[in-house]
C-alpha cells in the first residue's frame, strides 16, 4: 500500500512538474507554474522520506537545514544582474548531487554490478563530475574570480579529446567488467578534470551558451540516476531538464549566428574573431551633448529604446525606465525593441527592465518591432552594439553575418549610449556609429540617461 | 537493473524529452530567464536520490557523500523556487502596474 | 499484470496523453480532417493486439475473434493511411498549383 | 535478443506515430508525417510478427488480405463528401477490435485473472463494445440508412443511465471476484445495447461532436488493452487517439457554443431547439437573378467567399472554384473565409475546397478574415447558415448566442446562395436575408453558382 501511495506520488510530481514548464508560456499564468513546481517537489519529497529504505533521518535534516540556509539567503539577495553566475553556480550543485549519489551507489553494490547499472552509472558519473568542475569555472569566469579571456594553447582540442576518449574508454571498459573497480575513481578524475579544460579555451562572453548546454548535460545526468535508481520521477525531470537546455542553447545559437554543430559540441574550436581584417570606417562620428539629446526628444512622437549589454553592466534599468515614463507623460509613445541574444543571458533585458518596472506589453520582440523602426522618430540603443549593426545585412565577411538584427538604422535618427567606441561582444565596428542620423552620447549608460532624464524634466511638459 | 528497466526508463525518457520540446519551444522569448530558473528549480529533483542515500546509513562514505548531495540539491530547489517567483512578481503588464 | 506493470502503464498513458494534447493543438484548422484519419490509421494499431490473439492458436473461439480484430483493425490502417495520404496530396499552396 | 529488438521497435513506432501527428501541424510537413506513421505502424506489426507467442500464421493472412481487399477500395473510392461517415465507421472498427481482443483475453484466461488485468479488460470491453455499437449508429444516421432525426421518450435519460449503471456495476463486480465469469457476456450484450441507446437520442447533425466523443473512447479502449496484454505502444497509440479525440470534440463545441458538460456526456441532455418562441422578422427579402449577381461582381475588387454546408450538400465545391479563378482572372481579389464549424465535420470547407483544387492559402481563418470585411465590395454566402447569423452577437435568447461568427454583414454587400428560407442547423431564422444589402440567389448552390459562372464568363474581361 505504501509502495502504491509512492508510486502515484512520483507521478503526480512529474506531472507537476510538465504543468509548472507549461504555465511559463504565458506571464499571466507563470506564477502558477511556480507553484505547480513547488508542490511536485514537496510531494516528491515527503514519498522519499517514506520509503523503507529511509532508515534514519539525522544527516537528511542536516543537509535540508544547511542546504536551505544557504539557497534562502542567496535568493533573496541575489541581484537580477547576477543571473548568469547563479545558473553556473546551480548547474555545479546538481551535477555535483548527481556524482556523489553515483559514487555511493557504485560502492554500495561493487562488485556485484550489472552491466545495465553500471552503464547508467558511468553515463551518471561521468556527465555529473564533468559538469560540476566546468559548471564551477564557467560561475568563476562570469563572476570575476577566474580571468574571463580564453587561455589557448597548441594542441589543446587534441588533448582535450584525448582525455575524453580515456575517461570514456575506462567507463565502458567498466560496463563490460564491473569487478575492476579501481577504474573507478580514475574515471571520475578524469572527468572532474576533463570539466575544467574544456571551459579554458572559452571566453566569458561565451559562457552562456556553454552554460546552457551544461544544464543539458546536468539533466542527462540527472535521467541517468535516474535509471540507476529505478525512479521515473528522476527520470521525467532530467529529461525536462535536458531538453530544455538544449533548446536555449539552439536559440541562442540561431540568434548568434553560430553553426549548431559549433554549440553541440560546446568548447571546441571556438571561434576566433580577428577584428584586424576589416576595413576602418573613415566616416566622421557625430557626439552630441545630452542638451541637444533632450531637444529631439522633446518633438518626438514614437521612440523605440534599444537596450544591450551595457544596460546590464550600468546597472541603468531604472533610470531608463524613468526615461521612458518622462516620455509617456509628455505624450511620445515609447516601446522597447528586445534582441533575443542582447544582453549575456536568454531574456536578459526583459527580466531589468520587469524588475525596473516597466510593464511586459511594452517589451517588443524583434520580428514584431522591426517594422516600426521606420516610423520610429527617435531610436535610442542603450548599450547595445552587435544587436544593432547593419553589417549582418550585408558585410558577408563578418563574424556576424547572416545573424538577424534589430533595423535601428532606418529609424528617422538615432542616438547612441556608451562609453567609448570599444566594439561589442563580437569584437568588431559598427558603421551604425558613422551615419549622419547618429548621435553618439559617450558616457556611461547610466549617467547618460540621468543627464536626459533632468534636461527633459527641465523643460515644461507644454512643448 | 534489468533489462526490462532499461526498457521502462526509455520509454519514459524518450516521451518526457519529447513534452519538454514540447512545452518548452511555447515559452515566450520573454520568460526565457525565469525558464532557466525554474528548470534549475526542477532539477533539484536530485534530492530525492540524494535523500535515498542519506537516510538509508549504510557506509559512511555512502553518508557523507549522500549528505553532500542533499545540501547540493536542496540549495537548488530552495534557491530555484524563490528566484524563479521573484523574477515573476516582477513581470506586470501595464495596466496592472499602478496598483 | 502486476501492479508494477500497471504503474508503468499509467506512467505511459499520462505521458503520452500530455504529449498529443500539446502535438495536437498546433495541428491548425486547415488540417483538422486529415488529423480525423491519420488518428483513425494510428487506431489501427490494435492491429498489434490483434495479431497475437490470431496467431496464438489457443482456443478455437479466440482465434476467430482474433482473425475478425485482425480484419477490422487492417481496414483501419490501410483505409487510414491511404485516405489521409490522399487527402493531403490535394492540399496545395498557390505556388504549387501550376505544376 | 530477439526480445529487446521486439521492445525497441516498439519504442520506435511510438515515437513514429507521435511524430506523424507533429508534422500535421503543417500542410508542408503534413504527407511527411503519413510517411512516419506508415512506416512505425509496418515497424510495430514486423516487431509482433517476430513475437514467440505467435505460432501459426494462417489465420493472420486471412484478417491481413480480407482487411486490405476491404480497406483499399474504401480509401480508394470515398467521395470526400462522405468523410465523417467514413470516420465513424472507422471508429466502429477499431473499437470491434478492441473488444474482440478483449473478449478473448478473458476466456483464454478466466478464472485465473487477477484484479488489475480484469479492471484494464472491463474498461478495455465495456468501451469497445459501447462504442462499436455507437458509432455504427452514428454511420447508419449520416449515411441515412437510419432516420437523421432524434427519437427521443419519456424517461429516456433515467433509461440510459440506469443501462450504463448496471453494466458498471456488473463489471466492477467481475474485478472484485474474476471468477464469476457467467457475468462477462452479460456486460457485453449490455455495453452493446447502450451505445445504441446513446445515439437514438441524437439528431443527425450533432453527430460529429459525437464521432471525435467516440473516437476518444476508442482510444481509450485500445489503451486500455494496452494495460490488459502490457504493451506499450498500444497505450502510446491509444491515448494520442484518445486526446485528438477529445479535443476536437472541445473544439467544436466551443466553436458552437455549446457547454463543455453537454460534450462530456455526449447524448444526453441534446440540446432542444425552439424556433418557436422567436419573433419573425417582418422585413421582405430581396431576391435576384444570375444576371443581376453577376453584374455587381463585375465591379468588386474583393470578394470573400463564404462557404458552409449546402456547399457539401451539392457539392458545387468544383464550380466555386471556377468562379473564384473567373473572378481572379478578371483582377477581382477572392478570399475563402472558414469557420471552424462551417460543414458537418471539422476542417469540413478545407477539405472539399482542397480537393477542387483551391490553394489553401486563399483558405482564411475566422480571426483573421473579420477584418477584412468591411473592405469586401462582396461576400457570396453558399450554402452557409448559422455561422453567418449576427444574431449570436446581439440576441440573448438564441441557441447561437454568443457563438463567434463570420461577420458577413459588415460587407457591403452580400448575396446568399441556398434553395429556400429554410433554417440551418441550429433551426433558427437568419436576419442576414433580410437586409437591404442581401440579395437572395434560390437554388441548388451547384446551378446557382455555374449560372453565375456563366454570367460572368459571357462579359468581355475588359468592363
Ligand atoms: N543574450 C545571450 O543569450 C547571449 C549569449 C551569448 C552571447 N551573446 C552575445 O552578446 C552580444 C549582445 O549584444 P549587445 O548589443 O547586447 O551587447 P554588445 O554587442 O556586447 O555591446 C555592448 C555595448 O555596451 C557598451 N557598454 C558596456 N558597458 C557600458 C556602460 N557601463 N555604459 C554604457 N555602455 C556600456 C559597450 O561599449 P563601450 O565599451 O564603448 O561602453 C558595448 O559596445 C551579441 O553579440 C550576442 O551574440 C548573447
Ligand atoms: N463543422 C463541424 O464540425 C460541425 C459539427 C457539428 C455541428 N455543426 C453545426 O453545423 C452548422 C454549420 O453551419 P453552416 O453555416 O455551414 O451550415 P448550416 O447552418 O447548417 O446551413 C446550411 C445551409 O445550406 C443550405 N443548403 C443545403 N443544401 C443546399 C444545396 N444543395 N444548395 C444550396 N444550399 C443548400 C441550407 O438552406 P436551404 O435548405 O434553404 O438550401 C442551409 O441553410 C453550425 O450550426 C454548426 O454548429 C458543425
Amino acid at each position: 500500500m505504501r509502495d502504491n501511495i509512492i508510486a502515484v506520488s512520483y507521478l503526480a510530481a512529474g506531472v507537476l512538474f510538465i504543468l509548472a514548464l507549461r504555465w511559463l508560456s504565458s506571464p499571466r499564468t507563470a506564477r502558477r507554474g511556480v507553484q505547480a513546481g513547488e508542490v511536485g517537489m514537496l510531494i516528491a519529497v515527503i514519498a522519499t522520506l517514506l520509503r523503507s529504505e529511509i532508515v534514519s533521518y539525522e544527516w537528511i535534516l542536516v543537509g535540508l537545514f544547511i542546504g536551505s540556509a544557504i539557497g534562502v539567503p542567496m535568493a533573496v539577495f541575489m541581484p537580477m544582474t547576477a543571473m548568469p553566475q547563479r545558473t553556473a553556480l546551480s548547474h555545479a550543485f546538481g551535477a555535483l548531487a548527481a556524482s556523489m549519489v553515483g559514487i555511493s551507489e557504485f560502492y554500495l553494490h561493487t562488485p556485484r554490478i550489472d552491466h545495465f547499472t553500471m552503464g547508467a552509472l558511468g553515463f551518471e558519473v561521468l556527465l555529473g563530475s564533468l559538469t560540476f568542475t566546468g559548471s564551477l569555472m564557467a560561475f568563476g569566469k562570469l563572476q570575476g574570480i577566474l580571468p574571463g579571456r580564453p587561455i589557448v594553447y597548441r594542441g589543446q582540442n587534441v588533448m582535450n579529446l584525448s582525455l575524453l576518449a580515456v575517461a570514456v574508454g575506462l567507463a565502458v571498459y567498466l560496463v563490460v567488467d564491473p569487478s575492476v573497480s579501481a577504474l573507478f575513481p580514475i574515471v571520475v578524475v578524469l572527468a572532474l578534470v576533463f570539466g575544467v579544460l574544456l571551459i579554458i579555451p572559452i571566453g566569458g562572453a561565451d559562457m552562456p551558451t556553454v552554460i546552457s548546454l551544461l544544464n543539458s548535460y546536468a539533466g542527462l545526468s540527472g535521467a541517468a540516476m535516474g535509471f540507476v535508481l529505478n525512479n521515473k520521477v528522476l527520470i521525467i525531470a532530467g529529461a525536462l531538464d535536458g531538453a530544455s537546455g538544449f533548446l536555449l542553447s539552439v536559440i541562442m545559437s540561431r540568434a548568434m549566428n553560430r553553426s549548431f554543430r559549433n554549440i553541440m559540441f560546446g568548447a571546441f574550436g571556438q571561434v576566433q574573431i580577428s577584428a584586424a581584417g576589416e576595413a576602418v570606417d573613415e566616416r566622421p562620428v557625430r557626439s552630441g551633448s545630452a542638451e541637444e539629446a533632450a531637444m529631439v526628444l522633446e518633438t518626438a512622437r514614437l521612440v523605440i529604446i534599444v537596450p544591450g549589454y551595457g544596460m546590464a553592466v550600468a546597472q541603468a534599468q531604472h533610470k531608463v525606465r524613468e526615461l521612458s515614463d518622462l516620455l509617456t507623460r509628455r505624450g511620445t509613445e515609447v516601446k522597447f525593441a528586445i534582441h533575443p541574444v542582447a544582453g549575456r543571458m536568454p531574456g536578459h533585458m526583459n527580466v531589468l527592465l520587469a524588475e525596473a518596472d516597466v510593464p511586459y506589453d511594452q517589451l517588443i520582440e524583434m520580428d514584431e518591432i522591426n517594422s516600426d523602426f521606420p516610423r520610429a522618430d527617435v531610436a535610442i540603443v542603450i548599450g547595445a552594439n552587435d544587436v544593432t549593426n547593419p553589417a549582418a545585412r550585408h558585410s558577408q565577411g563578418s563574424p556576424i553575418y547572416g545573424m538577424p538584427i534589430l533595423e535601428v538604422d532606418k529609424a528617422q535618427s538615432v542616438m547612441v549610449i556608451k562609453r567609448s567606441m570599444a566594439p561589442g561582444f563580437a569584437g568588431i565596428e559598427n558603421e551604425l556609429y558613422h551615419e549622419d542620423k547618429t548621435m553618439m552620447l559617450f558616457g556611461d549608460a547610466k549617467a547618460v540617461v540621468g543627464g536626459l532624464v533632468h534636461e527633459l524634466s527641465q523643460t515644461g511638459v507644454a512643448v | 537493473m534489468t533489462i526490462s528497466n532499461l526498457e521502462i526508463g526509455l520509454y519514459i525518457f524518450v516521451l518526457s524529452a519529447f513534452l519538454g520540446f514540447e512545452v518548452i519551444r511555447r515559452v515566450p522569448q520573454l520568460l526565457h530567464t525565469p525558464l532557466m530558473s525554474m528548470t534549475n528549480a526542477i532539477s533539484g529533483i536530485a534530492l530525492v536520490g540524494s535523500l535515498l542515500i542519506a537516510g538509508a546509513h549504510r557506509t559512511t562514505l555512502s553518508t557523507v557523500l549522500g549528505t553532500l548531495a542533499v545540501i547540493a540539491s536542496t540549495i537548488n530547489v530552495v534557491s530555484g523556487f524563490m528566484i524563479t517567483d521573484r523574477m515573476l512578481r516582477m513581470f506586470k503588464r501595464r495596466d496592472e502596474r499602478k496598483e
